[in-house]
């Protein structure tokens, strides 16, 4: 009963929290980083150097009012945060954190699910989160949000594409879909994936940048285009949903990125004995680290970069992306059965 | 035949990247503009009326309220063209202090305008560090004349304050600053790949079209068209100073932008030499007590930081008030460009463009 | 209570398949018609799948994802036909939709 | 038990979601319903150890068939209700009798095919299911079904320009 259902569900609590709680201080990082690219110094009043600022902002958005517009459709425009929030959320449980740990006399694995489909299970969700975007479009019953919608659709759809793919021919070099099952491929590799397959992590970078709707490709909430795209007509505790969905969708992408290619748990060079000193630190420092180097670099590249045209980042998608990672299949599926 | 895709649209006069107040109707084909309206008059305060009721000195402080992120250019221009009415004779320190207010103000116009449009296009570190710069340049002039906006900082027949000491010292540590400054918004943007995407070939505009249409300054520039008043028809000091007048050759919005940094680098270079010629003497020419033009008429241009600056000034020579006063703003007359440079382009590209031609609202409506 | 067995499965997808043919022969809106398709090819999966587990091997899963494949086939093109019928008509109607051409 | 519990509730979501599709005013709230009964089938399918159908079913039906209906209704954004006119020859009742004698068929076969043969574990199958079988499904696509499986390719490009064709706007 303990192993079946309260380790779990322990898990799952754990989790939720935690992520809860890294998604909340990513607004708080981000704010932070990009205020030092231009050379500010970002929040400081709440908390020394505003690391309470979160939970200032949590409040504010709790408190502020929660508007419907008029002849909006009341049911989706509820259901379109919690829709865009929860892929977001249970995309986590297959995520493995470390291997198995022993806690307490306990063998515990850190991942809530080790399912042996995790990596098409992941594809899956992010497949949902569109809907939480398209929704709030429609239900807005305005046109900007409208657009915003649409465009969002389209710009998921076709980097979705890619992206599979990609995922396709680090399957076929894993010869697992377990997410924890890729970890250990690497281990066995005794290389880490980035190495083996560098085109397909460009790809899964540049897609999942484009799939989190961050910049370059954060087309559909261009503020300075479409007046905050599809939460436009949003606010208080439902706009505040959709940001945090935004920003769990960093970590998952990150997340992912870090499992596929950077090894998960593992620490550089796996398998050179004389960087054994680095054992010390646990497997999941080292997957937080490397999530976190993802995380800093996905909000530098905000601060950096000019946005995309809806047109240009289609054409990117589908003209070179589609292509790259269709060639790099063929070519993983090529030197897999050589090799 | 019954069209599913056409959306109306309206951008603004509430909309965070149409500068102020413009309100532009937009007609879509999916996300291609068929057709576009603009709409203006929000911000409409009857300027030109008002200074018909405002004696000729009242109308400085006037005139800093039309283009509000470049009140010294709007001085010199009402100041230079009541001038002209009266014959007056500017003393030569005067017109070179004049003109590094002027330039000055250039630079901090073309930091606003780089800021927004770089924003505009969704690069945010640019709209910051110009606006660093911006502050520099707002500083100076906080010194020089007390006010950081709206200056009101000439007079008919000169200037209403000297320089204070030591102040061409900070201006000179500015334009070094400003230099390796503009190389850093370059580098962030000239050879950025997702800007050239989204500045090339957006909104072109040939030679013989863009004079057609009226476009001034940059946006004529960037088409290739030579036409820079200050070199043309050399008003202030500017005749005393080499300066290159930087052209585009494609006439799109990376072109004009093209041509707005290299004027950051002209500006620096011209502040530069007036104040190694600053020469000594008053900074108030002979002006009566009474000013009161004689009959008359008289249009005089000045090369604003957005394009042709003119004043027409009708005066009966009778009463201490213009009988007429109208001004050509050159915002008002590069909106106009905008519904044929918008025409087939995306609704991310409006933004783009409204940016490239560098609009004031304030301006615009007067 | 009696363990869940494939039966189960047999009842819940006829049941799910009757709603399909009520949606179709009741609605009038081609769109909704066209979903009605869709929970139909549900049911039928859910038979494959049930099939599948009963028997130990993946051919009904297999079977399943044809299904699949053809449903995404059929929405693409039968959405297609529809966004031309509206661009002309501008009705979804199927009861309006009565000549073969226009 | 479990099993049980898990099979009732899902039977309940999908059968209450398959009726709010079609009796749904708002096409778009009918999508919705479509997606939650896809989700809940899916649910089903990892009851019965499908697992890669059941993440195919969320990626291809509802994460990318059900969208292109929402892009549909969103795009066709009706100010008239679609059903407004009936036409006069529609025998809607009779639909019902349809349906209803459709459901009692199939009964009448299950509980007689039931009453034969109590539905039990085939005797030659393994007791537990083979493991890993994502990949037992993918050997028998690439194997046995490899030319149903090339056509179902080629009909899917067929139907993608078919798609493209279709909607496209005709030049003026």
């Amino acid at each position: 009963m303990v192993e079946t259902y309260l380790v779990p569900l322990l898990k799952i609590a754990v989790l939720l929290n935690a992520v809860l709680v890294a998604v909340t201080y990513m607004v708080l990082l981000e704010r932070k980083v990009i205020a030092w690219v231009q050379v500010r110094l970002g929040p400081m009043r709440v908390g020394p150097y505003g690391v309470l600022q979160p939970i200032a902002d949590a409040l504010k958005l709790m408190l502020k009012e929660d508007i419907t517009p008029a002849r909006a459709d009341r049911f989706v425009f509820t259901l379109a945060p919690i829709v865009s929030m929860v892929p977001a959320l249970i995309a986590f449980a297959v995520i493995p954190f470390d291997d198995e740990v022993t806690l307490f006399g306990y063998k515990l694995s850190l991942v809530v699910a080790d399912v042996n489909v995790g990596l098409l299970y992941v594809v899956a969700t992010t497949s949902i989160s569109v809907y939480g975007i398209i929704l709030a479009g429609y239900a807005s019953n305005s046109k900007f949000p409208l657009l915003a919608g649409l465009r969002a659709s389209a710009q998921l759809i076709s980097y979705e594409v890619a992206v599979t793919m990609m995922l396709v021919s680090i399957v076929v070099t894993a010869g697992t879909l377990s997410m924890v099952g890729i970890v250990k491929a690497q281990l066995d590799a005794h290389l880490w994936f980035v190495f083996i397959q560098p085109v397909a992590f460009v790809i899964l970078f540049i897609g999942g940048l484009a799939e989190t709707n961050r910049a370059p490709f954060d087309l559909p909430e261009a503020e300075q285009e479409l007046t905050g795209g599809f939460h436009t007509e949003y606010s208080g505790m439902r706009f505040a949903l959709f940001f945090l969905a935004e920003y769990a969708n960093m970590i998952v992408v990150s997340a992912v990125a870090t499992t596929l290619f950077f090894g998960g748990w593992l620490r550089p060079f796996p398998n050179v004995a004389p960087l054994a000193f680095l054992d010390l630190v646990p497997g999941w420092i080292w997957f937080l680290m490397k999530t976190f180097v993802f995380l800093y670099i996905f909000i530098w590249i905000r601060a950096t970069l000019p946005r995309y045209r809806y047109d240009q980042l289609m054409r990117l998608g589908w003209k070179v992306l589609i292509p790259l990672a269709i060639a790099n299949l063929v070519v993983s599926g090529i030197l897999k059965v050589l090799l | 035949m019954f069209d599913t895709n056409e959306l109306v649209i309206n951008m603004g006069p509430q909309h965070p990247s149409t500068h102020g107040v413009l309100r532009v109707v937009l007609r879509l084909d999916g996300e291609r503009v068929i057709e576009a309206k603009v709409v203006i008059g929000y911000l409409h305060r009857g300027i030109e009326k008002l200074c018909e009721h405002r004696d000729w000195g009242q109308i400085v402080l006037i005139t800093d309220r039309m283009d509000y992120v470049a009140a010294a250019s709007n001085n010199l221009g009402y100041c230079e063209t009541v001038e002209k009415l009266m014959s007056l004779e500017v003393p030569p320190r005067a017109q070179y202090i004049r003109t590094i207010l002027a330039e000055l103000q250039r630079i901090a116009s073309h930091c606003l305008w780089l800021g927004t449009h770089a924003m505009d296009i969704g690069a945010m570190t640019v709209f910051l560090y110009a606006f660093r710069e911006r502050e520099l340049i707002l500083d100076l002039f906080e010194e020089y004349c007390g006010a950081r906006l709206t200056y009101n900082a000439m007079r008919i027949g000169g200037l209403p304050l000297d320089i204070p000491p030591r102040w061409d010292a900070k201006v000179r540590a500015f334009c070094d600053i400003l230099d390796t400054k503009v190389d850093e918004y370059e580098e962030l943007l000239t050879h950025n790949r997702i800007w050239l995407e989204r500045t090339r070939g957006v909104g072109v505009i040939g030679a013989a079209e863009a004079i057609a249409i009226g476009l001034s300054g940059p946006a004529l520039r960037g088409s290739a068209v030579p036409r820079d008043i200050r070199k043309d028809e050399p008003y202030a000091a500017y005749a005393d100073f080499a300066f290159d007048v930087p052209i585009g050759d494609a006439g799109d919005t990376y072109d004009r932008y093209l041509v707005r940094i290299e004027e950051f680098r002209q500006s620096t270079r011209i502040i530069r030499q007036a104040l190694d010629g600053l020469p000594e003497g008053p900074i108030l020419g002979k002006v009566p007590r009474l000013i009161k033009p004689p009959a008359g008429e008289t249009y005089h241009a000045i090369e604003s930081p957005k394009g042709e600056l003119g004043y027409f000034i009708v005066s009966d020579g009778k009463s201490n008030v213009p009988y007429r006063f109208r001004v050509r703003p050159p915002s008002f007359c590069n909106l106009q460009a905008l519904p044929r440079l918008v025409k087939g382009h995306l609704v991310a590209d409006v933004v783009a463009l409204i940016g490239s031609i560098d609009i004031v609202l304030g301006e615009v409506d007067r | 209570m009696v363990p869940i067995t494939p039966y189960h499965y047999l009842v819940l997808s006829a049941a799910l398949f009757t709603i399909g043919v009520l949606g179709v022969m009741l609605r009038r809106n081609v769109i909704i018609i066209f979903m009605s398709i869709e929970l139909m090819l549900n049911a039928v999966n859910i038979n494959l799948a049930a099939f599948s587990q009963q028997w130990q091997n993946a051919i009904g899963q297999v079977f399943a994802i044809f299904v699949i494949a053809v449903a995404a086939a059929e929405a693409a093109v039968g959405l297609g036909i529809i966004l031309a019928f509206f661009r002309n008509k501008d009705t979804l109607n199927v009861d309006e939709m009565n000549t073969l051409r226009w | 038990m479990l099993e049980a519990i898990v099979f009732y509730t899902l039977a309940v979501f999908t059968l209450g979601f398959g009726v709010l599709v079609i009796t749904a005013r708002n096409t778009v709230h009918s999508v919705l319903f479509l997606v939650a009964n896809f989700l809940c089938v899916a649910v089903l399918y990892v009851a019965l150890a499908a697992e890669f159908l059941a993440v195919i079913q969320v990626l291809v039906y509802a994460g990318g068939i059900v969208v292109l209906y929402l892009f549909v209704v969103m795009l066709v954004n009706l100010k008239a209700i679609p059903e407004a006119r009936v036409d006069p020859r529609r025998r809607s009742r009779l639909g019902f009798v349809l349906a209803a004698a459709l459901l009692a068929e199939v009964s009448a076969i299950l509980v007689y095919a039931g009453s034969r043969s109590p539905m039990a574990p085939a005797p030659g199958a393994p007791a537990t299911p083979a493991p890993g079988n994502t990949e037992t499904v993918g050997w028998l696509l690439y194997t046995d079904y490899l030319v149903p499986f090339e056509v179902a390719s080629v009909l899917l490009l067929v139907a993608m320009i078919g798609a493209i064709l279709l909607a496209r706007k005709q030049e003026a």
